[in-house]
């Protein structure tokens, strides 16, 4: 039992995490939230750094990696509020080809995920819309147990405005037809439950960066913010509350962690594990908002301010793939067996 | 103790649920915090006082028909249950006008109140500045003595639909030598008056629902000086123990998003879901507790009590309770939770979301609730003064 | 619409609550706790202010008056922690025996109870303990929607120790014998419905009362007690956890007053409006009590110090006659009806 | 990264399994806070010295075997699902033993690690005093020079299972002229010398689980200084550290609860009530996830990482996931949860209850949990000192 990245682990989020910094600021997901513009470099940045290819076999020139390596990665994409498809792309698309055995398919997309020169679209039963259609190369559709795959051109797609201005969402409909079926049978319905645990994972590494920035911008915030002759940040109010969110985070990324590990290792209780790190991650981030936004006061509830572009996205993401009601029903079947 | 509702209460509730069903939009209008909606809600008022309900405690020579407090409260329940939109008048009937009836000359009273209450000016209030929030003594906006009046420098921030209101009021510092909640000065200024920029500032929903004021040298006549000189801090506490108290968030709103929430529940909510069905069951409780609390403070105050900081309480309450309320309908609605205004498959045009995000401003609004706290503490409880 | 109590209310409350600060102070209670003594002396003087007959008819000694009338008091006897039936004897048997039609049985008891001379065990469907009943002069017990009537001698009484050790719970059994049915069918149901929702809004009136007392142990002490240079009530963080108990108390109270008016005049929405007493009133008083105990710190958490005889008997009386997630349970079928 | 435990791990835990299976005693035994449950629990971990397992990550020459941290965790896991007794050589050996290990002479491990491990010598701790509680740092009690040695007067309290220990250690002001912190000495105590009067204190229980502790010039010879004389504070610190770290309530425990829990919701919960069920999956949710975080903060020790102030992050959690825990437990008993030991109807002999009480304590002992707040707050976050 050791629960510790390795070093090459850290480094390669330590890179990512730069990248990120200096290509994924808070004036660039304002320029996605306002202006719908993704964010072109970081995405790039991210083939560039080999990321994009993380999770796609060695043969198709991706890295052969898997969760494990990719969860803190995907975790910084959450604190800088990345408004790019990563999980959909990066976490789902490869493995769920390869898994669903659509090898032509693969070997097809592979080098433009890896390359960066990819977006994918996922839809996946009980999500009812598709982040990033508009954009997407690819759409990767579930339909009554099957898995299919079309371009965009080839659906209707209406748009469904979200509170995060970034988030681009559509309902997408489409026509079954030669050539959209990828796979069927068990091994589809079984690559798509993984995908479904990969996106829900992956959400949840998300939520955990996108509530440690509430944090960030809310501690920073009270050491400078002087009220009554002080900081805001010496009062015990505005203390406990940024612990008790800081807390709430610390002890649901190591539940992400070990979900990220079940999952590369067909872990039996993978199921388990990912809806406990949902839960987990949904409900900190959400908390890591409130007392945020509580600890900034009015400036926080201006757009003006950065603090509401990762605010959005986490009361987004915390809803996306199953809200924490969701997955403590699940847990509940699991563990009570009722 | 007499719970029943009088004959005559009674009649004022079915004549101003007649007046309601009879004028009050079909259609939701759009909020009162964007331009467009501002304009729609006000255009509303203006009905409402034709119709005598705009300020219904208010004495007639002011347009008012001189309620009870528990009439008023009935009217709110009323104008909230019929799905009337929240006043953008509110700043000034609920907020100056507590003071102006305690504080204003006989000149002011005759010339502000009435086109206030029917929704002519329209008042903006500029507390705080951008170092003087949960601090507010420490505002630094001055005014220095001139020829009939006062010339007003500084910067007021967080002025709610500042952009779209006609007059603002605020604490100014006419004594420099004074210390914090000494030497301040309540004035009311025309925002059309020279040497005032306004900067509208967009909320967390994207309504332009802020207002910065920047002042330059804005003359002032001595008839705008609300009560006396240097006592600003006092006059303006009574203000603000109205907000805090009664009038900000009366019952009626709460009640009205309670029947609302049950109602999407039993709409979209998963009958199975236990959980959740509690939540809708405690926010109810919740909304319910407020009303009879509030018909309690009211009968205390009838009987010549005063509200004093017992207010605090009422806003801890409402404010927590706004945001669970909300959070229950954001879970009912999961997956669609998020969509806003403008999304096809949004539920009530995002109403919830909107709802929501308001919802959040209500800890900090009004005075933050860490300041109420610490009021209840030292001014109920009797707790020593923490080092704030 | 007026929600306020009269004069003569208030006057008669403060009354009581001066009468039992001097016979039911916490060296009282602590002697009921050790030794299982109860407060006699609080008890005689109830009947001496005309409060144990309160609810009795006045052609049977009484003074007529209803629960808005006794409400008040209730609330003072849970202040005091009180080791009395006044529930049982005061605030439900009289009701209960009149509206039953047992005119033989009232009149016998009623002198009795209004003089102090008898205290009343109550055993309800659903309430698997019946407190007090060894020291109980009656016992009036619910069984198959009758009521009936016995004396403990009848009965063969297991002891049940509780948390609260002034509070003497016993199992009852007994045996239906001639002379022990009081009433039964139509009538006998619908006193026993309102018996127990007089037993159960007392027991909220109770709990305000002794949430009150936790928390104004706890400011006295907060007041007191310093540490790191200043009393410890000038930290924000205990300012805040007991503000927050007070505030719940202070917007419970006014559910309780309501209750008691809608039995007195036989609201339609009585059942409603006493589930929603006793859901607030638990809530609140345990909410105090932990606020109460973390402020305090370890004083709080022993015997010697007198915190725990409120504390206790608040955990108690919060779950008897229903505990806050039962009575939501029952206001949703009401409200939801589903 | 590699969350399998290693085939060495694995027999560990086998081994360890095998030997509790066939000594930890099959009723309950009393609570170690009672004189009778002291014994036997003292008693019960002479059995486990005598196994190798009182101490399993300790030097082999005090009785240990060397475990890894992550095999102490596993024996901690095994210990409590095996139903043993909470330890009462708690305070010797996870929070004075590492003291000693860090600061102890050679002279003073060798006398006394072994027979802490061998529960032959008991030890409580003597942090507190009256009108030093969470200030620890303004204790008064004093100690003054005298011939090889020193006289120690003063008051301790809320010292753990006091009444029956043989020794306590606790900080004694050396130098009166120097401020809080500073002028303090880390003294251990015989509780047979000359001097000193214990008294014991009843806990919300009823067990006499705390004592006071007097201490009228009582001779103290310099072999018992632990660490340099005026250097108390950090040499204590370096204990509350570990108290407030790992070692105080492992994952284990609260693993063992969760089990329970789900037992008792199997056996008596309202297999409709999904709020209560939901409530049951939060207390196991939060076990396991203090488990998670605790091999995650083992994993960065083996790195080279110190623990730091995070580990107030753990107190606070654990202590706060205990109180919902047992609350859960009392909901699912509804009417019955108030029976105490000794009830006929009890469930479990009103273990439940009695947790409850204890976790109560949770969030005050070992620095109550504001104090663990405000040392988050400012040394994990950096946030300004508060006024405290």
């Amino acid at each position: 039992m050791r629960f510790r990245f390795t070093e090459d682990q850290t480094l390669f989020r330590d890179a990512a995490r730069e990248m990120l910094a200096r290509h994924c600021g808070p004036e660039v997901v304002r320029a996605a939230y306002e202006q719908g513009a993704g964010a072109p470099d970081a995405w790039r940045h991210l083939a560039e750094q080999g990321i994009s290819g993380m999770l796609l076999p060695e043969a198709q020139g991706g890295l052969g990696l898997g969760m494990c390596e990719l969860i803190l990665i995907l975790e910084e994409t959450g604190f800088a509020a990345l408004s790019e498809p990563v999980v959909e792309t990066v976490a789902v698309a490869g493995p769920l080809l390869e898994e669903c055995g659509a090898t032509a398919l693969l070997a097809r997309w592979a080098p433009a995920i890896a390359g960066g020169r990819a977006r994918v679209g996922l839809g996946l039963d009980g999500q009812p819309y598709v982040e990033g259609a508009d954009r997407a190369d690819l759409l990767l559709m579930e339909r009554a147990g099957e898995l299919h795959a079309l371009t965009p051109e080839r659906a209707l797609l209406t748009a469904q405005a979200s509170v995060d201005g970034a988030r681009r969402l559509f309902t997408v409909q489409w026509a079954e037809g030669t050539g959209t079926r990828v796979a069927q049978g068990e091994m589809a319905a079984r690559a798509l439950a993984r995908a479904r645990l990969r996106a829900t994972l992956g959400t949840a590494a998300q939520l955990i960066g996108l509530g440690a920035r509430c944090v960030e911008l809310a501690v920073e915030y009270a050491k400078v913010r002087t009220q009554f002759g002080r900081p805001i940040g010496a009062f015990q109010a505005v203390q406990h509350k940024l612990v008790d969110a800081f807390a709430a985070l610390a002890m649901a990324r190591p539940a992400v962690y070990r979900a990220a590990w079940s999952l590369d290792r067909g872990d039996p209780e993978v199921d388990l594990h990912v809806s406990m790190a949902k839960a987990q991650a949904s409900d900190a981030a959400t908390l890591c908002t409130r007392s945020a936004l509580q600890c900034h006061g009015a400036i926080g509830y201006t757009t003006e301010y950065d603090l509401h572009l990762y605010m959005k996205r986490a009361w987004a993401l915390s809803r996306a793939f199953g809200d924490s009601d969701h997955h403590r029903a699940r847990i509940a079947r699991q563990i009570l067996g009722d | 103790m007499d719970l029943h509702f009088t004959a005559a209460e009674q009649a004022f509730r079915a004549e101003a649920r007649a007046w309601l069903e009879a004028h009050v939009p079909k259609e939701p209008l759009p909020s009162g915090d964007t331009r467009e909606g501002f304009a729609r809600v006000r255009a509303f008022e203006r009905e409402l006082f034709e119709g005598g309900w705009a300020v219904v405690s208010w004495p007639r020579e002011y347009g008012g028909r001189e309620a009870s407090l528990v009439e008023w409260l009935i009217f709110e329940e009323e104008y909230y249950r019929a799905g009337a939109p929240p006043r953008v008048s509110q700043n000034g009937i609920f907020l100056l006008a507590p003071t102006l009836f305690e504080f204003g000359t006989d000149e002011q009273k005759a010339r502000i109140l009435r086109p206030m209450a029917a929704a002519e000016v329209m008042w903006a209030q500029a507390w705080s500045e951008p170092n003087a929030g949960s601090d507010l003594a420490s505002l630094k906006s001055v005014a220095v003595r001139a020829e009939g009046g006062w010339k007003l420098t500084g910067q007021k921030t967080w002025c709610t639909r500042g952009a779209f209101c006609d007059w603002i009021y605020g604490l100014f510092r006419t004594d420099p030598e004074a210390r914090r909640h000494k030497g301040l000065t309540y004035f009311m200024i025309p925002l059309t008056a020279p040497g005032v920029t306004v900067r509208p500032v967009e909320r967390l929903d994207g309504d332009e629902g802020f207002a910065e004021v920047f002042l330059e040298d804005v003359f002032v006549p001595d008839q705008d000086v609300l009560g006396e000189v240097n006592q600003g801090w006092s006059v303006a506490m009574a203000t603000t123990s109205s907000e805090r108290g009664l009038s900000l968030r009366s019952p009626g709103r709460f009640l009205a998003t309670a029947e609302r929430l049950i109602a999407l529940w039993r709409e979209r909510g998963d009958p199975t879901d236990q959980r959740l069905r509690d939540r809708v069951v405690r926010a109810w409780m919740d909304a319910e507790a407020y009303r009879l609390h509030t018909f309690q403070t009211v009968a205390s105050l009838q009987a010549g009590r005063s509200i004093g900081p017992e207010s605090s309480i009422n806003k801890l309450f409402w404010s927590e309770m706004d945001v669970r309320t909300h959070e229950t309908a954001l879970s009912i609605l999961g997956a669609l939770a998020e969509l806003d205004t403008g999304a096809p498959d949004a539920v009530d045009g995002g109403a919830w979301l909107r709802g929501y995000e308001f919802s959040l401003a209500g800890p900090i609004y009004a005075g933050t609730n860490e300041i109420q706290r610490s009021i209840v503490a030292q001014h109920v409880l009797g707790l020593p003064r923490d080092r704030g």
